[in-house]
């Protein structure tokens, strides 16, 4: 699909997050009538973020359809259009409510290849806008990516700039596996550049964001920005964060993060999620595990605490945010 | 497929021949032999007590919204246009019942003696909604689309267990009452309610509000026939009500409510009305519903028919509207300050409650963070 | 409460006037106005055909049980007594058409031309279904209750989306044909399914077979109203066939497939049958239902009736019968011998179709595995 | 709860894992009325497992429902239940078929409390017969204790012998916190002896199964048996294992494992479940943030791999084992 897209004008355009998921998403209608993007009020309102814009009156109801509002209902009908030969691209309106699709997308979307022997494949990405820091209510600031990275058989990524956004959606579209494709909503509209003629990086390969010699800050989506903030804030005091954009959480790009901290001897891992079995976990034990005669401390974890996600109001203490990023670091060399 | 929003247009204004209707738009009493009989007991004051509901509720409900344009709410979703259909059932019910709301019934909690003011926390930001659903048997808001019709179907059978069903004692026999969307009914959790509600015969009723549309879908996009059928197919009793009158909503549902308290089992009531605003003040309806729909929908407004009918029959005068605006404004001073004066959380407060029992992982969690939030004291404002 | 065994034991005997019968317990052809017309075309020939169906794969499942006594299979979901509810509804389906079974329709995949032993693959454990299930259009076998229900909706919608309903041409026109069971009935999904299905109108037949049972629990557990009618509450059109007549069958589910081929939506068909086992080879139904019910089904066999009109209206002679019974004991044998024939898996065959594209934590684990298997090649059989 | 299980006959009973069970609810059921047993097929089948044996038939159907098939409708009602006033314990007929409850169990279940600023109480048990080994198909096998360990709001803890079964059955039923509990339904027919007087130790603390010094093996569930086991073949080759039973996923009590590793020095996790964000994952980080100076190797996890549970004829070579453990042992060492 990155072919086709290349055969897009060669330029360099600015855009938002929201914008960059939109522009390859068209692309990816573009270049194969069998795409389909569906979920609810994707089509005339084209979604609560937008991110479907247009493309209702562009692609027809066909191929961007306005379900009934059941989320099971929309992850099991997009399978058995992805058995009929489709590539349905299912928004979830927001981090909290996918769990009623939860059984369809473990029991089935999962799972289904793999009783089939190889026979059946299901193309389907599932888009979540996930993560806080929007001033909602419940339901509407959370991070479930931990729950779909512990399941075989899907993929998880999550992109924290425009042009991995307008990328990332189109790779993960021409996945012939099933993709949960986690959007940082409260980063949509921060802007950046977006060539569309270069040819991407893999979708399943981690980027140094940052260089940096003292220790690594292994981030995704929301919390990029944010490492990238705390790096540049160190940089003042004279300590050189090298930030990594994990990108991928399943498949994990591990061996980037053991190069890392290989270097830097010492690894911060930072998520909204809540820390107790969240990403951090895998990555500490896997690469302490690699890198154990490298390591001067043990992998410090900055993500969410034990309770659910708070009333807004709580939300400047909840998240992860600069601060809580450099007091990790500190605690990283006082190891 | 065919474009829906046109196809909806039409079919979403009138409610069709089954439609229970007492009062009509322009406020003419019509007769009914099954619910009139149920409505006859209502004295004048009675009804004037249902005007000053209504307009005190769409009161309240504006004052939130400028609340939240002026920023001291995060999010409000308005009831306007269905303030009928809210007091209609919530006077219906008697104290021992039990309430499932959404998070849009707060002419509901109005009815549950519920201060508005106690709403607003979850909008604001300050809590999830943090009251005590016992003290008025008003659940929390629910916002995960036709959760609570489980609960309130399990609320029900805890009553049958109880005792408190059909035993003619009319301060003992209790009764639930769950309200959801149209755009809920297409959720696995509500037509497993009906399941459960029906196959164990319990005391529910599940009351629909079919405001027409569920964000920017219109409901044909959650049903082809009528919603009220549904019960058809789970074997309980379905009955469309105008849910922009009052007396029929009132009557419909004290009807149902009855049935269930008697031991009869579960209704499904479709209230027939119309989403006058916005979805929630993050919504734009304008890009998805034409004006003409909602202009024709303000000729059926609930307060409008409700006045007309008393001022007609001389059941009130204008000193009685006067007085009830006057008490509309004080109520919206009420929730004006009530929501100002709603203090920010202290920090430490998002630790508790998460469990109710010992939990190492938290108070480690908790001690961590109180002292190193301490650590900025000094730092003055920005933590 | 009361006690649901006792209640259930009497209305699960007979379908009630609604049941679309064509050939009576006795083997008596009945006329019915609507469906006998689906029949006509029938030849002697044709009947023949059905009856030898339904004796394969009764002889077939047989051996499927004896296999699992022996050890052979690790469990086997015996459709005992619902020949002619997976027969008549196979037999109606069209090259084209797609088929989403639940674990149990071994029947329907006898119609679609699987052989009996890729069936076995599951039940022995030796592969999770493993068949192509482009091949037969006969998809994989769903465990999780009423999952299936949905894929079989979408892949209708998909059939919408290619433009192959209501053409008119007979070899393009496709439907979906989803089985499950009463107990199913209860899950969200199968009612998200009638929700999408009725809203798209969607090519899609959904093929409730009503085994009265699952497992333990008798249908009024699952509804009170009988199966078919939920249907009306989504509004579209809901048979009950009986589903020991492969006739009736066969008619009312040609009639539902061509509504959905032409592009009039879908339908429910309920086949009133009965589990004449075990749930399945693990179940133990002594501990729940009382034998007396088994026996009043034993006079509706599926088979007997058949046989008895094919030999009254002279259609088939002792020859034939004997005949039929041959390639019954062949087809066992041919089932005995795939099954055994089945080699296990190697094992780093586990780690093969988890993705389709690289994943190189699989890849670890597999060359990590390998090795370590290796590791134990010289103590011998205990790895 | 267990002040009034202890007016049971002061004596000690041979028993299975399931029987404990069984014993540990009829207990519960007889010391409170509030109590209820409700799920598919628990009525006079007495449940696939016969767990709930007999229970209908002394308590009545209004105590021990028998619910249409629909596992978010189980749970679901539990939590009305509840909220009138009732304890119910609910069983999920296998592992694999806990996910159309999912919604329920995240959403409402573990955060209604919260919601509630601690005004309504939700005390329901979630009886989940887990794990493999026992042959049979697709979702019959699974362990997905993990996805609710990582909820904020659930307990979680799972048995691993018969005197467990009966007394942690009952401290679940008298916690005013939901509680997951996981039942290693392969060794539901071991035996063991119950002691029906004792007071039993917290619910939410690990048990030493079996003192060693060389390395510490932390297991739960049925990989209990299989370490013990694994520990007496190595104490034949001279090496002495730690055995910890940790009993409690949700809290973890990751001070008996802190203990057990600041002697041994190593550590090896097993679980059944895909290690991947599994409990190994988990334990390893924390654990390895408070033994960072007394680990002698990384601490290495023996669990799933990364596919969907395998077809029967698998499970042999898929399952960790005796083998599996002592060559992560052994590989501990090599560091
Ligand atoms: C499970 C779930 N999915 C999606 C949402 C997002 N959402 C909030 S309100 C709403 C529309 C609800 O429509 P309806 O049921 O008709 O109720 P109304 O808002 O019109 O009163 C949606 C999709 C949600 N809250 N829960
Ligand atoms: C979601 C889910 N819950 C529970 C089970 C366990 N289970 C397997 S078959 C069965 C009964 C199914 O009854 P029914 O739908 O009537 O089909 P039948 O087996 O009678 O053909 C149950 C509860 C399951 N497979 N999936
Ligand atoms: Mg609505
Ligand atoms: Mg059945």
């Amino acid at each position: 699909m990155t072919e086709t897209s290349s055969e897009a004008p060669t330029t360099v355009v600015q855009s938002t997050i929201a914008k960059g998921i939109t522009m390859g998403l068209r692309a990816a209608m573009e270049a194969e009538p069998k795409v389909l993007v569906m979920g609810e009020d994707v089509g005339k309102l084209g979604g609560v973020f937008r991110v479907t814009d247009g493309l209702q009156k562009d692609f027809g109801e066909d191929r961007v359809i306005d379900t009934p509002l059941a989320e099971s209902g929309i992850i099991g009908t997009a399978i058995g259009m992805a058995l009929r030969g489709y590539r349905p691209v299912c928004e979830i309106q927001f981090d909290g409510f996918i769990f009623p699709a939860y059984d369809q997308i473990v029991t089935q979307l999962a799972k289904m290849g793999y009783r089939s022997g190889g026979s059946v494949k299901l193309p389907i990405v599932i888009r979540v806008p996930f993560g806080g820091g929007i001033g909602a209510v419940e339901h509407h600031s959370e991070s479930p990516e931990a729950y779909f990275a512990h399941t075989p058989g899907l993929r998880v990524v999550s992109c924290s700039n425009p042009a991995d956004a307008y990328w990332m959606i189109q790779q993960a579209i021409a996945s012939d596996d099933p993709v949960m494709f986690f959007e940082p909503k409260r980063r949509y509209w921060e802007k950046g550049q977006v060539d569309t003629s270069v040819t991407p990086m893999p979708l399943h390969q981690a980027r140094v964001a940052r260089e940096g010699t003292d220790v690594t800050v292994a981030a995704y989506g929301p919390m990029v920005t944010t490492s990238l903030a705390a790096a540049q804030a160190a940089a003042d005091d004279g300590i050189s964060i090298e930030v990594i954009d994990l990108r991928t959480l399943s498949p994990l790009d591990v061996d980037t993060i053991e190069a890392s901290v290989n270097k830097t001897g010492r690894l911060v891992t930072v998520h909204e999620a809540t820390t107790f079995l969240g990403m951090g976990a895998e990555i500490a034990a896997r690469v302490t595990e690699r890198c154990f005669y490298s390591m001067e401390a043990p992998v410090l974890r900055v993500g969410g605490f034990h309770i659910p996600y708070p009333a807004s109001r709580h939300e400047e203490e909840y998240l992860p945010d600069l601060d809580r990023v450099l007091d990790a670091v500190d605690r990283s060399f006082a190891f | 497929m065919t474009d829906t929003a046109v196809g909806a247009g039409r079919s979403r204004l009138d409610g069709g021949p089954d439609l229970v209707q007492l009062l009509t738009p322009e406020g003419e009493r019509l007769e009914h032999p099954e619910y009139s009989p149920l409505v006859e007991h209502l004295t004048a004051q009675d009804l004037r007590g249902m005007y000053r509901d209504l307009v005190l509720v769409r009161r309240a409900d504006a004052e939130a919204t400028a609340l939240q344009r002026q920023g001291e709410l995060g999010i409000w979703v308005s009831l306007l246009g269905q303030e009928a259909a809210q007091i209609g059932s919530g006077r219906a019910t008697r104290q021992q019942d039990y309430v499932f709301p959404t998070y849009r019934e707060h002419g509901v909690a109005w009815t549950r003696d519920v201060d508005p003011v106690t709403l607003l926390g979850l909008y604001r930001g300050v809590n999830q909604g943090g009251w005590d659903p016992t003290k008025n048997n008003f659940h929390l808001y629910t916002i995960v689309i036709g959760s609570q019709t489980l609960h309130a179907t399990g609320y029900a059978m805890g009553i049958q267990r109880d005792g408190a069903v059909g035993t003619g004692d009319a301060d003992r026999d209790a009764a639930v009452i769950a309200y959801f969307g149209d755009g809920a009914s297409a959720q696995g959790d509500v037509n497993e309610a009906f399941v459960f509600a029906s196959v164990f015969n319990a005391p529910v009723v599940f009351f629909c509000q079919n405001n027409q549309w569920a964000i920017s879908e219109p409901n044909e996009r959650q049903t082809r026939i009528p919603l009220y059928q549904r019960a058809r197919g789970f074997g309980f009793p379905g009955v469309r009500v105008d849910g922009n009158d009052v007396l029929a909503t009132y009557a419909v549902t004290t009807q149902a409510l009855d049935r269930a308290r008697n031991g009869e089992g579960p209704t499904l009531v479709e209230a027939f009305t119309y989403r006058m605003g916005a979805h929630t003040t993050s919504d734009d309806p304008t890009r998805y519903r034409i004006e003409a729909e909602v202009e024709e929908w303000k000729l059926k407004d609930p307060i409008a028919r409700l006045k007309a009918y008393l001022a007609r029959g001389g059941d009130a005068d204008q000193d009685f509207f006067d007085q009830i605006e006057k008490e509309a404004d004080e109520l919206a001073a009420h929730v004006r300050k009530g929501c100002l004066e709603m203090p920010n959380p202290h920090p430490d407060e998002m630790f508790q409650h998460a469990y109710r029992e010992p939990y190492p992982l938290v108070d480690e969690e908790r001690a961590w963070f109180a002292q190193y939030h301490a650590s900025f004291e000094g730092e003055g404002a920005e933590k």
